[in-house]
């Protein structure tokens, strides 16, 4: 099976898939190739010399250092797709509005209380899952009406998590 | 002199209190509030805060300083470059207040400190200069009467100035008056003195310094030359000892002229002497810096004396411990000052925290820095990260290794210059040292910008890397860094994570 | 030669790298599990996994590192120093493979790498040796013998032996079967031969060392002397050049001497032949190291050549680039190992991972080091972090400099050497050059325990120091430090920081 | 008002008390000394020299790094009193001289049996760790009274090896 990800670099958009195995870009098998990354140094060979470049992340933005230069990134993995779709599994509303897991995972922390007035987009709670706590915000404004999960609870995958009316 | 008080900041404060440290001299840091948690404070036995952040409130406040001095006992004050190194009347302050000043005395840095009349007192010693002003013009009709008179291009300079500060090249008689206006702002911001001057613009020379030194017992020597053609905006960029352009017989003759100099105005202390030196193989007095230059260390390198060393015995009131004839050079030395800019965006400074900062080591290489991982490159200084030096047997494998160092030098925070100087030292025009001070700008930009447009970089395998180096950024756990701010809250984090990928 | 194999691992195999990439050689490192996230890793243009952990099964495999070769295209092995670097068998096998061997060759490493047969070498070339049973002793009986004749003390040494591995001082007859056995296991599980020789001990003598160069056409060359006396469990911590106790005169005699060794084997490349110096000024053959030694820097900083550039260049089959009479020495270099470990708890090693790590810089200041902050010192490998080398215009200058450069090192995650290095540095053992093998285990020592237990720190002042550099360490926002575990938890991060206080 | 912090270096007890501008260290005034703390790197100004020092954190345990040397550290400030409130955590100690693995390694040879009278500083075991074979000796004069290890046990840094009384 393959993870997947797409890198933009500055303009050009490149699709990745990456198993075990193999590596594709734009469809294209990769054999495999010498690459290190070591702290967030990496070096990796390209023909007789090496490339080495670093990931730089700054708040929210992604830079690609490379000879001393700065390129805009962009990476968009499986996984961030999945919390995409989480997000939009909250069934949102301008009152009443249900937030389930998307995922299996572990509730790390619970940011609100029962009666508490949240926004659209303010945080809710922490849930851990593929190794990442994920942040799970509101899908509405609205009230907290009910929290039906613990923290250090296990949750399903959709099992209801936090009312809100 | 058992404490010294280091008038300055970043690597040539560490560099200054290194020395010290050697020599058993006990050292006081003065810093600003921006630099409170800069690496020559922590290098210093005492600290002295001098408030504010511009440079005006803090490392050019005289009062303040010698006053630092005073509460924490210092007995002598080192300038450092910049700053107040080259101010007389500070050099006079320090020694009134009973303080040694590790740097010439006053009155040679009035004479040479004034390019105008240094100038004029190397004509009266027969050391040819470039044509120009008798002094500082007071306005710009007096600068376009001089420039039709020799032809333009010209040049306007700063009289107190260095480094760059304060210099226009003026091609045309329409551009002069705006020139002087921002040379003269500029000056005056740098140097507290607007006085600016005006010399013929020599095309295409090299700009050769001699490193001289002299004690107070009237012994002087020079330390061979330095190349130090290659510039950007009158900013050197590499430096190299020996130059590839001079000879043994020119290094003779041009020491001995640059010794002529500094006894012309009963100099001691280091000093340099710059001279332009053109295809002909004349060369022309231009000025002498009255202290330690930023590239001192390839002199350092090539001749193996330290030079602070030497600065401290000479203040001490000791003779020079060498002669002419011990003076031997042996082997090449490269530096390369490693700066926070955007290359091809105009060499703008790159502000921000180092937050990622390896840099290289191992053999014949010397790196000289204020900085580590989690410095910050503020606004308020020159944005320059560390001066990279490499020794070599001869100047071909000084600069190979100065392009391994570079290969090695990984940095993320900021963009830097490297990459442009990887570039400029593999290219011919640096190789075979045919370039002079308008090299980089007529052909090594340019060329770096088409270069760096049509870089082939095997787009795909960077794709695949940088996947990989995400998915690794995500699993393992030995190397993530996140700041306390991110302790704090647990919500930034998960946030900052999510959006981060959300990016796309 | 255009690309090269780098059997080692740690900062001899970047070392090797970075001179390689000066030379536009492309290098292949090899490494072992344990080595995945090594800088040596990352300092190679291509790498292959040999699996492992031990070195048996990684940097001892000599199929596998063949293998690798083959695979990526090397056409030479560069060994290092250690693992392979004196195999015989492995060069002999690396050349038949079609690979040039940077070292010298088989026949050479033969004579010189079994002790016993370069004692006899030696002993027909008429160099002075000391006393000694003729080969590998079979038993404890013979050794016993032998001591009996020649008097106690006795030294075991393993006849493939370096590095004060499988060396053993006896200094009575009960002791000596037990070290024997003890000093052929070592023997054994470090060089995969346990063949042990005696030699009569020689009470406080001088461990003086020869760099020797030789080409494939004959000739020979020493580039000076080591000074490797300051030793601790035979292994050498500090190490200079020149020696203070070398006069010129000695310095030619015990250098002609080496070459004579050198040329008596068939020698080419680099060589170190190793001299006890007695009192008297009276030196014996020690034995020949057919490698880099650790302590090479000093000889480069001293002769300011590359000597890994000479090793590629003589293994090319070029000439030696030099002769003797352009071998010029100036000034003085020191070298300090830093290694992980408890001192005084018997020069234990400490493993750990580096979880802070700023290492000195400036001028006159080498540092060669496989090491970054993050690192894992682990327990399968020498714990050494780092090679810090000191160069100076003399010898009371370049001490000067490494106790500044020691003392601007931060380390944290594991215990150093360097508080002990710092008070050898200081002290008149070291100072006066009078100092021999046993210095360090005879007197400084049982110095520095006194020293530390009698250690004045002021502790009010440290007490107060912690408390505020621990407030600062949970308000400061700048550098504080986490795993990745630690983000996939905020309970595991609040419970650690709580559990972390409640500890008193 | 001032901050508390009792500070343990090795069997050394200090009470530190800290406010804006002044420092009490064992109820003694202490006046502003030169103190800098970067990174985590500190520097002190004591008389002519400064010293430097580290406080390192191995998972829950603190250590002071000065000169190369490693001192076990306990801090503990108001705020930790306050945690511990909850969770009360006591140390059983016991007045026996342990001798703990320094490093992880392989246990070579054993040299004494349980119920041996050892004297300061003789040899107990060999620890195997680096390709060298590291003699562990007695810290105290005891009699052994229990060997936790066998001949050719691995151990890791830090846990007991042998128990004098």
């Amino acid at each position: 099976m393959f993870d997947r990800s797409n890198i933009k670099i500055g303009k050009h958009e490149y699709e990745v898939l990456h198993s075990e195995s193999q590596l594709k870009v734009n469809g294209k098998d990769v054999p495999e190739k010498d690459f290190v990354l070591i702290k967030r140094m990496a070096r990796i060979n390209l023909g007789d010399r090496y490339k080495s470049f670093v990931v730089n992340r700054n708040g929210d933005d992604l830079w690609l250092l490379m000879n001393g230069r700065e390129y805009p990134l962009v990476i968009e993995t499986d996984r961030d797709r999945l919390l995409k779709v989480a997000s939009q599994n909250t069934e949102g509303g301008s009152s009443g509005a249900t937030i389930r897991a998307a995922m299996p995972g572990l509730v790390v922390r619970i940011a609100v209380k029962v009666g508490q007035t949240v926004k659209r987009s303010d945080p809710v709670l922490i849930l851990e899952a593929m190794k990442m706590e994920n942040e799970v915000r509101s899908p509405a404004d609205g009230v907290v009406k009910e929290i039906k999960v613990n923290e250090r609870d296990s949750v399903d995958k959709g099992s209801v998590m936090v009312v809100l009316e | 002199m058992k404490s010294v008080l280091i008038a300055n900041r970043g690597e040539i404060a560490v560099r200054v209190a290194r020395t010290c440290r050697e020599m058993g001299i006990r050292t006081v840091a003065v810093y600003s509030d921006v630099d409170k948690n800069s690496l020559h404070v922590l290098e210093a036995d005492q600290t002295v805060a001098l408030g504010g952040s511009t440079p005006a409130e803090s490392y050019l406040d005289q009062a303040k300083i010698i006053d630092a001095a005073k509460r924490t006992g210092a007995d002598a004050i080192h300038p450092g470059y910049g700053f107040l190194s080259e101010n007389a009347g500070f050099a006079e302050r320090v020694e009134k207040s009973g303080l040694i000043w590790i740097g010439p005395p006053a009155s040679a840095i009035t004479k040479m400190g004034s390019k105008t009349e240094a100038r004029a007192l190397m004509i009266d010693a027969k050391v040819p200069v470039v044509p120009g002003t008798r002094g500082a013009v007071s306005n710009a009709q007096e600068a376009i009467e001089f420039a039709k008179k020799a032809g333009f291009p010209v040049l306007l300079k700063a009289a107190a100035g260095g480094g760059g500060k304060g210099m226009r090249v003026v091609r045309n008689e329409a551009d002069l008056e705006a020139a002087l206006g921002a040379a003269q702002r500029e000056a005056k911001s740098a140097f507290g003195d607007d006085a600016v001057y005006v010399e013929k613009y020599l095309e295409e020379p090299k700009h050769i310094e001699v490193q001289i030194f002299a004690d107070k017992h009237g012994n002087a020597i020079y330390l061979g030359e330095r190349e130090c053609s290659m510039q950007r905006r009158h900013q050197k960029i590499i430096e190299e000892a020996p130059s590839a352009a001079v000879s043994p017989e020119l290094r003779k003759s041009m020491g001995e002229t640059a010794v002529m100099a500094a006894k012309a105005c009963g100099y001691a202390n280091a000093g340099t002497c710059e001279f332009l030196l053109d295809k002909t193989g004349a060369y022309y007095f231009l000025e002498m810096n009255t202290r330690l230059q930023v590239e001192h260390p390839v002199t350092e390198l090539v001749t193996g004396l330290d030079l602070v060393r030497l600065q401290i015995e000479v203040a001490r009131g000791n003779k020079l411990p060498i002669k002419q004839e011990d003076v031997k050079l042996r082997g090449h030395a490269v530096e390369v000052r490693v700066y926070a800019e955007d290359v091809l965006g105009g060499f703008l400074p790159s502000t921000g925290k180092l937050s990622l900062w390896r840099p290289p080591s191992g053999p014949g290489l010397r790196e000289d820095t204020g900085m580590y991982e989690g410095s910050e490159i503020s606004r308020f200084y020159d944005p320059m990260i560390s001066k990279l030096i490499a020794f070599g047997e001869n100047r071909e494998a000084a600069i190979d290794r100065m392009l391994r160092a570079l290969s090695e030098y990984f940095i993320a925070g900021v963009m830097t210059n490297i990459g442009f100087c990887k570039f400029v030292l593999e290219r011919d025009e640096f190789r075979s040292g045919n370039f002079d001070t308008g090299t980089i700008e007529r052909i090594l930009l340019p060329a770096y910008r088409e270069y760096v447009e049509n870089c082939e970089v095997q787009p795909d395998w960077l794709a695949a890397a940088i996947a990989l180096a995400n998915r690794q950024y995500y699993t393992d756990v030995t190397f993530f860094k996140r700041s306390m701010a991110d302790v704090q809250s647990g919500w930034k984090t998960a946030g900052r994570a999510a959006a981060l990928n959300n990016h796309g």
